[in-house]
C-alpha cells in the first residue's frame, strides 16, 4: 500500500463532467422487436385448438367461447382466455401455436389495482397493444415444435402399379406410423368434421403408445369397417387438421390403416381384442338390407346389443360398392374380408344372390323380423343423356367396376373417354388404364370433366396419381356429343365450361362455345354420378314413406322413416362416402335399440 | 442471595426448560426454547417472569387512523406522494429489478422514491414477486413495523394468483390474503420501466387520497391474522409487531 | 474411467455398473460397503472432489436411491456411487467425516426425503422449510398441487373448455356411444 | 502500515466446548450476544440469514439460514413435461439464469440421444449468451465486492453497463432477465441485425470501465485495508469444502469446466482462467476483474468466430408427447460463481424422475462460511460472503 492508492480513486471524478446516462422518460420506453410483452391474438385465424392451453406449464390458459365466433368444423369457437396472475411469458404458447394467430407484443406495462382485472381474451378484450406489430413470433427458420412435413408413405412406382391391380400403398412402418403420430398435437377438432366422429386423437395415442389393441378398441368405437375406412375414407378430418394449417395435415388415414393392419386377420383375437367373445343374446331379430358399410355398420353396432341380424346381399359376395365399386388396387378384397368375416363371426348371418323385392319382399321381412334396415346404396348409373349416349359403346362406370370385380368380360378400347370429374371417374379411369396396358401395353384415355382443376370433386392424389399412371385428364370442358360414324364411337366433342352454377346455385353450366375440342376415342364411359334403386319398396309401402327432393326418402336425424320399423341409411340418404355410411348404420343401429325397447 | 446460589438456580432453570424444549420439539410446537415463557433472575437476586414474544412488543391491535380536514390531508397527500421510502427488502427475484431502477439509468430517485434499510423509515413494500410462507412471516413483521400510511406494490403474476408457482406447497398463491395491495404491477419480472408506472399510478392514488390501505389492514384485522395464521404454522411471534 | 471401475467392482462387488462416455460412471454398491467406497475412491483414487449428493425416491420398487457424486479433477471424470435404501424408516451411515459440507446436504435429505443420518450434525434442525408439519416434501407421494389447492386459496373464477368435448356438446351432443366394453364385462 | 489495533484473542479459555465437541456459548451468560444478519441482505442477490454469536464484535459461532427463497423447484420440474422445464428452472438463480437454462436442455438432449444433432449455429448462440449472462453476472459483482465497503459509485457503474448488456439480451432473446432463449434442442433465435456493432459498442464501454474500476477498487487504500488477508481460504480447503470456480482459482487452484470437461464450442476459443494465490478477498476480487477482462475477450471471439446462418433448432420429436427413456446424467458448466452441475434422471415418462441442481453456493455459503467468520468482525461479514458469490436461490431452490 502506497502514497498512490489514497489518490488514485479520485481519477473517478472526471466522470463528473460526463453527461448524465439517465433516460429523460424512461415510462413506456419502446422494447425490443423481439420482446415478450402482453399477448394478442388473431381471433379470426384461431381456431381454438388448445395446444397452447397444453403446453402451457402454469395453467395460465383457458380456452373461453367467445362471442361471434361459432363453433364449426375446423373451428372450436374457443379463444384462449389468459391469466396473467399466472403467465410467465416465456412464449412457448406462440412457438406452439398451430396457425401463428397467437403472439406476443413489445408491450410490457400494465398496473391495476385490482388483482382480478389480470385476466383477458386477447382479440375479444380490447387491449392498446392489439395493434401493435413489433413483439415476439415464432422463430424462423427450422423452429417447430412438432413435425410440419408428413412422413411420405411408400407407394409403388406409376409405371409399377398401372401393371397389375395389386394394391399400390405399402401402409406405414412401425418407425414411420410413430413418426407420423408423433405430429398430432392432439387437439380433436377432426373428431367433430369425422362423420363417424371417431376418437382420432386417441388412437393415434394409442400408436404413440404402441398399444395396437387398445388402438384397435377406440377405432370400434366408432368404425367396424378400419381395414377399409383406413384405406379409401374421404379423410375430411386431413381437411381441418390443425398441424396441417400451417404444414402437412396429419395422415390420420394411413395411421388408422397401421393399426388395423397390425392384427392379424383372425376373428379369434379380434374377439379376444374387442372383448366380444361371448355377447347375451336378446332375443330380437332385426333384417339388413344390402351389405355396403352402412349396413355392415348397423349390423355390428346391433350384434354387440344382442340383436340376431340377417342380411339380404343381391351380388355373390358381400361389401356393396366398397367391393364392387372400388378398384382391387385401391382397396384389396382381403382387407374387405377381414372386417366381414369379424361382424360375421358375431353371428351375422349374410344371405347372398337373394334381391329384396324379388326373391324376398320387405313386407315379408318386416314380419319376420322386429325391424328392418336398408342400406341399399347407389349402384345406378347416371347418363349425360347427350346425343349419342344412347348408343352401346357409351357405358356407365358403376356397371364395368362391377364386371371388373365380377370377372364379367369387360370391353376395353383403344381409346376411352371418361367424362365424369369425381372419385369414381379416376377409379374408372385407372382401372381402364391397367386394363387398356395389360391388352394393348399402353394406356391412352382422356378423363373430361365438367369442374375446371381446382374444384374438381375427385380427391387431389387420385388426379396426380392418375396422371403419372399415364391418363390424360383435361378438366373444365363441357360433354356436348358423342361422335358417331358409320355406327361406331369416334369420339366425344366438348366445349370449354365457363361456370357450373348459376347464382342461384342451381346447376346450370356456361359454355364457351368457341372453344370446342374433340377428345378421341372408341368408348365412352360416363362417370358423373349414381342414382339408386329404390325398386324393392312396394306401392304400399311407398305410400307410407315420404320423398323429400331428388327422391330421396325422408328419415329423421336417427334415420328412422315415417315407417317406424323402417331405417334406411348410407349413400341414399347422405353422401356419398363410406364414412357417413359407417356413421348412419351406427346411429340407426343405436335408433333401432332404442325403438325396440321403447317398452322395456 | 451469594453469587454461587444464582448460578445453582440458573442451572437449575436450564436444565428445566432443556426438558421442556425437548419435549415441546417433540410435539412441533415450534417455539424456540429462548422465547419460551420463563423465570431469570434479575441482578438483584429477584426473579422475574418473562415471556419474550409478548413482553418485548405491543400486542395492541393497529387501528384507523381519520384523515385530516380537507387541505390539510390533500397537503399531507402531496407530501405523502411525493416521498415514497421503500423498504429495501427484496422478497422475491422482481428485486434483481431495483438496482437498475434506483442508478442513474432510470433514476427513481427523481420521482421522489428511495430505498430505506429499516421499516422504521419506510412507507413503502415492494413485495417484488413470489412469497414463500418463511418470508412471508418475515414480510408480515416488517409490514406491521412500517408507520402507517403506507403502501404495498405486488409485483409479477406470482403475487396475483401464484404465478409459476401456483402449485408449490411453499409460496403463497395469492398476497390480498395476507396483506392489502395498493398497486399491482403484470410481468415476470416487470421492467423497470413498468415498476416506474406502477409508482405513477401509486402517487395518483395517494394524492387522490385512495392510499389507504393500511386502514383496511386494520379494520379487516382479524381476517388477514386468520388467512395468516393458517399456513404459518409456527406462530412464535406476537400477533402484531409494532 | 474403464480401469478403474475393473479396479474396484471386484473390490466393492459393485451391481449394474454404467458408463455413461468415458467421464461419467454410475454404479450401485451395498449399503454397508457405500461409505466405505466413498472414503476409498477418495483416498487411493482420486476423486477429491466431493460433488454433489444426492437422493431419487423409486417408489414402485419401495426404494430411495442414494447418490454419492465424485469428482476426480486430475482425470476430469465423475463417478455416481448410487446405495439403494429401503423407504420404511430411512437411515444411512453419516459421512460427514469425510468432507465438510456433507452434513448440509445430509441436513437437507433429512428434510426432504426423511432419512435419518444417525451422528450427522444438526442433522434436526429445519433447512429450508419452517414449521413444516406434512410429509417430506420431497416423496413422490406428497403432491404438492393438491397441498397448494388446499392452502394457499388459489384464485377463483377460472374454467376451460376441451375443444373435442366443447365442439361435441355444440355441433353433436347426440352422437350414439357404443357400449364402453373393457375386460370385467367379458 | 502497522496495526493499529490487534486482538489477539486466548482461544483457549474462551468459548469453552461442550463434551461433544460442540460450543458451549451460554448466551445468558451476558458474555455473548447474538445478532441475526439477514434475511434481507444488500449486498448478496437474494435473502439469506446469518445467525451470528458475537463476543465482543468477534464472531465465534456463525450459522446460515436460508429457505427464504425456497419454490420447490426440483419438485415442480418434476411435475412438468420436458420442454417444460426450461422456463421454471432458469428461476433458480438470477444472477446467471442462462446456466439452468443450458443444464436443463443439455441433460434432456443427453438422455434422449439428441445431443449430436444440435446445430453448431445453436451450440456458438448458446455460448454466446451464457459468456453474456457470465458477463452480467460479472457487472454486478466485481463492483458489488466495493460495495460492500460503502464504494458505491463502482456498483452505480457496473448496474449501469449490466444494463447495456441486458438490452443485448432484450434483442436477441425477448427478455431483460429471465431469458429463456436456450431450448431442448438449439436455440429460440438468430441473432438480430446490427447487433454485433451494437454489443461491441458495449464492449468498449465495459473496457473503460473495467480500467475505472481498476483504480476505484484495486488501486485503493480502503479497499486494500478491508480486503487484503481477510477472508482467507487455504489452498487445503479446496477438495475439503468443495470450492470451486474464481473461488478455488483466487487461493491457487485452477478448476475450470470450460477448461476441464469443454463443453459447446469452449475448444476453439482461446483462452486461461486467470488465477491468484493468496486466498483472501483481494484476490477473490482481482480474479474475478480478470476474468471480466477474459469474458469481454471471449464474446469477441465469439461473434468473430459465429457463423453467419445456419439452423437454430436440432428435428426433435413433438414436445407434448416427448418421452424419454430411463436414465440418468450428470452435466455441468462453469457459471461465474464455479461449477454449476445438474444431476437429471428419467424414467421412461414424459416427465424428469428427479432434477438436482448442484449449486457453488450451497457449500460456499454453508459450510464454507460458517467456517470463515468465526473470529471475524461484523463488517467483515458483507464482505466474505459477496466475495464467494453467495446466490442463495440455489442453495434452496
Amino acid at each position: 500500500m502506497n502514497i498512490k492508492d489514497v489518490f488514485t480513486p479520485f481519477t473517478t471524478w472526471s466522470k463528473v463532467v460526463k453527461d448524465p446516462v439517465t433516460i429523460k422518460n424512461p415510462i413506456g420506453r419502446e422494447a425490443a422487436p423481439r420482446y415478450r410483452g402482453f399477448h394478442k391474438n388473431d381471433i379470426d385465424v384461431c381456431i381454438g385448438c388448445g395446444t397452447c392451453e397444453a403446453i402451457c406449464e402454469n395453467q395460465a390458459i383457458d380456452l373461453v367461447p367467445v362471442e361471434g365466433i361459432e363453433t364449426k368444423s375446423g373451428d372450436s369457437g374457443l379463444r384462449p382466455r389468459i391469466d396473467y396472475g399466472r403467465c410467465c411469458w416465456c412464449a412457448l404458447c406462440v412457438d406452439i401455436c398451430t396457425t401463428n394467430s397467437l403472439n406476443l407484443t413489445n408491450e410490457y406495462t400494465w398496473v391495476d389495482t385490482d388483482p382480478d382485472a389480470f385476466i383477458f381474451t386477447p382479440g375479444v378484450d380490447k387491449k392498446s397493444w392489439d395493434t401493435k406489430e413489433e413483439g415476439w413470433k415464432k422463430p424462423v427458420p427450422n423452429y417447430h415444435f412438432y413435425g410440419q412435413t408428413r412422413v411420405p408413405m411408400e407407394e409403388l412406382h406409376a409405371e409399377e402399379r398401372v401393371e397389375s391391380f395389386v394394391e399400390f400403398v405399402k401402409g406405414y412402418s412401425k418407425k414411420q406410423a410413430e413418426e407420423e403420430a408423433d405430429r398430432c398435437v392432439a387437439c380433436g377438432i377432426c373428431t367433430a368434421t369425422c362423420p363417424a366422429h371417431m376418437g382420432i386423437p386417441d388412437y393415434i395415442a394409442a400408436i404413440r403408445n404402441e398399444d395396437m389393441e387398445e388402438g384397435m378398441r377406440i377405432l370400434y368405437d366408432t368404425n367396424p369397417l378400419p381395414e377399409i375406412c383406413g384405406r379409401i375414407c374421404t379423410h375430411k378430418c386431413e381437411d381441418v387438421c390443425s398441424v396441417g394449417v400451417n404444414g402437412d395435415p396429419l395422415s390420420i388415414r394411413w395411421l388408422k390403416r397401421y393399426i388395423a393392419d397390425q392384427i392379424p386377420a383372425d376373428v379369434d383375437k379380434y374377439n379376444e381384442i374387442l372383448y366380444t367373445k361371448d355377447i347375451k343374446n336378446n332375443n330380437k331379430k332385426v333384417a339388413i338390407i344390402g351389405t355396403g358399410p352402412s349396413s355392415l355398420s348397423s349390423a355390428y353396432y346391433l350384434s354387440l346389443l344382442g340383436y340376431k341380424i340377417t342380411m339380404y346381399e343381391k351380388l355373390p359376395q358381400a361389401g356393396g360398392m366398397m367391393r364392387y365399386g372400388i378398384p382391387e388396387y385401391r382397396l384389396p378384397y382381403d382387407a374387405i374380408d377381414k372386417d366381414i368375416d369379424y361382424i360375421v363371426s358375431l353371428g351375422v348371418d349374410i344371405k347372398y344372390n337373394v334381391t329384396v323385392g324379388k326373391d324376398i319382399t320387405l313386407e315379408q321381412l318386416h314380419e319376420e323380423n322386429d325391424a328392418v334396415f336398408a342400406g341399399t346404396g347407389l349402384h345406378l348409373g347416371r347418363s349425360t343423356r347427350i346425343p349419342g349416349s344412347d348408343h352401346e359403346n357409351v357405358y356407365q362406370s358403376v356397371d364395368l367396376l362391377r364386371d371388373i370385380v365380377t370377372g364379367a368380360e369387360v370391353p376395353v378400347e383403344r381409346k376411352v373417354v371418361v367424362i365424369g370429374g369425381g372419385n369414381v371417374a379416376m377409379d374408372i379411369t385407372r382401372s381402364m388404364a391397367r386394363l387398356q396396358k395389360a391388352k394393348y401395353g399402353e394406356v391412352n384415355i382422356i378423363t373430361t370433366s365438367l369442374e375446371s382443376e381446382d374444384i374438381m370433386p375427385a380427391d387431389r392424389e387420385e388426379v396426380v396419381e392418375a396422371r403419372e399412371e399415364g391418363c390424360t385428364i383435361i378438366p373444365g370442358y363441357g360433354p356436348q356429343e358423342v361422335m358417331i360414324e358409320n355406327g361406331k364411337v369416334v369420339g366425344l366433342r366438348v366445349w370449354k365450361c365457363l361456370s357450373i352454377f348459376d347464382e342461384n346455385h342451381n346447376f346450370n353450366p356456361k359454355f364457351d362455345e368457341s372453344d370446342e375440342r374433340v377428345f378421341e376415342g372408341d368408348m365412352v364411359i360416363e362417370s358423373i354420378g349414381q342414382g339408386m334403386d329404390l325398386s324393392y319398396l312396394s306401392e304400399d309401402t311407398k305410400k307410407g314413406l315420404e320423398f323429400g327432393p331428388r327422391g330421396r326418402v325422408q328419415t329423421n336425424d336417427n334415420f328412422q322413416t315415417s315407417l317406424p320399423w323402417l331405417f334406411m341409411g348410407g349413400d341414399i340418404i347422405q353422401g356419398p362416402d363410406v364414412i357417413h355410411g359407417i356413421a348412419n348404420g351406427h346411429r340407426a343401429a343405436m335408433a333401432i335399440d332404442d325403438f325396440l325397447n321403447q317398452g322395456r | 442471595m451469594s453469587e454461587l446460589d444464582i448460578n445453582d438456580k440458573v442451572k437449575e432453570m436450564l436444565e428445566k426448560s432443556a426438558e421442556n424444549a425437548g419435549s415441546k420439539n417433540s410435539e412441533k410446537t415450534f417455539v424456540h426454547p429462548e422465547d419460551e415463557e420463563r423465570e431469570v433472575i434479575a441482578p438483584d437476586g429477584s426473579i422475574i417472569k418473562v415471556n419474550p414474544i409478548y413482553d418485548y412488543f405491543s400486542g395492541k391491535k393497529p387501528t384507523e387512523e381519520k384523515p385530516s380536514n380537507g387541505v390539510v390531508e390533500k397537503f399531507l397527500n402531496w407530501a405523502r406522494s411525493e416521498s415514497i421510502w421503500v423498504l429495501g427488502f427484496g422478497t422475491g427475484c422482481g428485486s434483481i429489478e431495483i438496482p437498475p431502477l434506483m442508478t442513474p439509468r432510470f433514476d427513481a430517485f427523481r420521482f421522489g422514491i428511495q430505498m430505506r434499510p429499516t421499516p422504521r423509515q419506510s412507507n413503502a413494500f415492494i413485495i417484488s414477486g413470489y412469497l414463500s410462507v418463511k418470508t412471508l412471516k418475515r414480510v408480515i413483521r416488517s409490514y406491521e413495523q412500517m408507520p402507517s400510511p403506507k403502501y404495498v406494490l405486488a409485483l409479477g403474476s406470482c403475487t396475483i394468483n401464484g404465478g409459476m408457482y401456483y402449485d408449490s406447497y411453499s409460496t403463497i398463491n395469492r398476497l390480498d390474503k395476507y396483506l392489502p395491495v395498493d398497486v399491482y404491477i403484470a410481468g415476470c419480472m416487470p421492467r423497470p420501466e413498468a415498476l416506474l408506472a406502477g409508482f405513477m399510478k401509486l402517487k395518483e392514488l395517494i394524492k387522490e387520497g385512495k392510499g389507504e390501505k393500511a386502514n383496511e389492514y386494520a379494520r379487516n384485522f382479524d381476517e388477514y391474522k386468520a388467512n395468516q395464521k393458517k399456513i404459518i404454522k409456527d406462530w412464535n411471534m406476537p400477533d402484531y409487531n409494532w | 474411467m474403464k480401469e478403474i471401475l475393473d479396479r474396484i467392482t471386484p473390490k466393492y462387488d459393485l451391481q449394474d455398473v454404467s458408463i455413461k462416455d468415458d467421464l461419467q460412471a454410475y454404479v450401485v454398491v451395498e449399503k454397508k460397503l457405500a461409505i466405505d467406497m466413498v472414503t476409498y475412491m477418495r483416498d487411493y483414487e482420486g476423486f477429491s472432489h466431493f460433488v454433489l449428493m444426492s437422493c431419487v425416491d423409486w417408489i414402485e420398487d419401495n426404494k430411495l436411491q442414494l447418490l454419492y457424486l465424485l469428482n476426480n479433477p486430475e482425470k476430469k471424470c465423475v463417478i455416481g456411487i448410487k446405495v439403494f435404501i429401503d423407504r420404511e424408516n430411512p437411515s444411512m451411515q453419516s459421512a460427514h467425516h469425510l468432507w465438510k459440507q456433507i452434513w448440509t446436504y445430509q441436513r437437507e435429505l433429512r428434510e426432504a426425503f426423511g432419512i435419518d443420518f444417525p451422528g450427522s450434525p444438526r442433522i434436526e434442525e429445519n433447512f429450508v422449510l419452517e414449521g413444516w408439519t406434512d410429509k417430506p416434501h420431497m416423496l413422490r407421494d406428497f403432491d404438492t398441487n393438491k397441498y397448494a389447492e388446499e392452502t394457499y386459496f388459489p384464485r377463483t373464477g377460472r374454467s376451460t373448455n376441451d375443444p373435442a368435448t366443447y365442439m361435441r356438446q355444440k355441433l353433436y351432443p347426440n352422437q350414439p356411444v357404443t357400449a364402453k366394453k373393457n375386460k370385467d364385462d367379458e | 502500515m502497522s496495526k493499529i489495533f490487534d486482538f489477539k484473542p486466548d482461544r483457549s479459555k474462551y468459548p469453552a466446548k461442550k463434551a461433544d465437541g460442540t460450543l458451549d456459548v451460554d448466551l445468558r451468560s451476558q458474555k455473548y450476544v447474538k445478532l441475526w444478519l439477514g434475511p434481507n441482505h444488500p449486498g448478496v442477490t437474494g435473502n439469506m440469514a446469518v445467525e451470528l454469536t458475537l463476543a465482543g464484535d468477534e464472531i465465534v459461532e456463525a450459522k446460515t439460514h436460508v429457505g427464504y427463497l425456497h419454490r420447490g423447484f426440483e419438485k415442480l420440474i418434476e411435475r412438468r413435461l420436458y420442454v417444460q422445464g426450461f422456463p421454471t428452472s432458469i428461476r433458480m438463480c438470477v444472477a446467471e439464469p442462462d446456466t439452468n437454462e443450458y443444464l436443463i436442455a443439455r441433460s434432456t438432449e443427453v438422455l434422449s440421444g439428441y445431443d449430436k444433432d444440435i446445430p453448431e449455429m445453436a451450440q456458438w448462440l448458446r455460448m454466446l449468451s451464457l459468456e453474456m449472462a457470465r458477463l452480467q453476472g460479472l457487472l454486478r459483482g466485481v463492483p458489488g465486492q466495493a460495495g460492500t465497503f460503502s464504494l458505491g459509485i463502482g456498483v452505480q457503474w457496473g448496474v449501469y453497463l449490466r444494463d447495456l448488456i441486458l438490452d443485448r439480451f432484450e434483442e436477441l432473446t425477448g427478455a431483460r432477465v429471465y431469458h429463456m432463449y436456450i431450448i431442448p434442442g438449439g436455440v429460440r433465435g438468430l441473432l438480430p441485425d446490427g447487433f454485433k456493432k451494437r454489443m461491441e459498442e458495449n464492449l468498449k464501454e465495459i473496457d473503460n470501465f473495467i480500467i475505472r474500476i481498476r483504480q476505484l477498487m484495486f488501486d485503493n487504500a480502503i479497499f486494500k485495508k478491508r480486503s487484503v488477508g481477510i477472508g482467507v481460504i487455504p489452498k487445503e480447503w479446496v477438495d475439503l469444502y468443495g470450492i470451486v470456480g474464481t473461488n478455488a482459482r483466487a487461493c491457487g487452484v485452477k478448476r475450470d469446466v470450460r477448461k476441464d470437461n469443454p463443453y459447446l464450442m469452449y475448444e476453439q476459443l482461446d483462452f486461461d482462467p486467470p488465477t491468484a494465490t493468496e486466498g483472501d478477498i483481494y484476490a477473490r476480487s482481482w480474479v474475478r476483474w480478470q476474468e471480466l477482462i477474459q469474458t469481454v475477450d471471449l464474446i469477441r471471439q465469439i461473434m468473430a468466430k459465429m457463423p453467419e446462418k445456419g439452423d437454430i433448432r436440432a428435428k426433435m420429436p413433438n414436445v407434448l408427447h416427448w418421452r424419454i427413456p430411463k436414465g440418468e446424467t450428470y452435466n455441468k458448466l462453469e457459471s461465474g460463481r464455479g461449477e454449476y452441475g445438474m444431476y437429471y434422471v428419467t424414467d421412461g415418462s414424459d416427465k424428469p424422475r428427479r432434477v438436482n441442481l448442484r449449486g457453488p453456493s450451497y457449500t460456499h455459503a454453508i459450510a464454507l462460511l460458517e467456517k470463515m467468520l468465526i473470529g471475524t468482525n461484523i463488517a467483515d461479514v458483507h464482505a466474505t460472503m459477496v466475495s464467494l458469490q453467495t446466490c442463495p436461490p440455489e442453495i434452496e431452490r
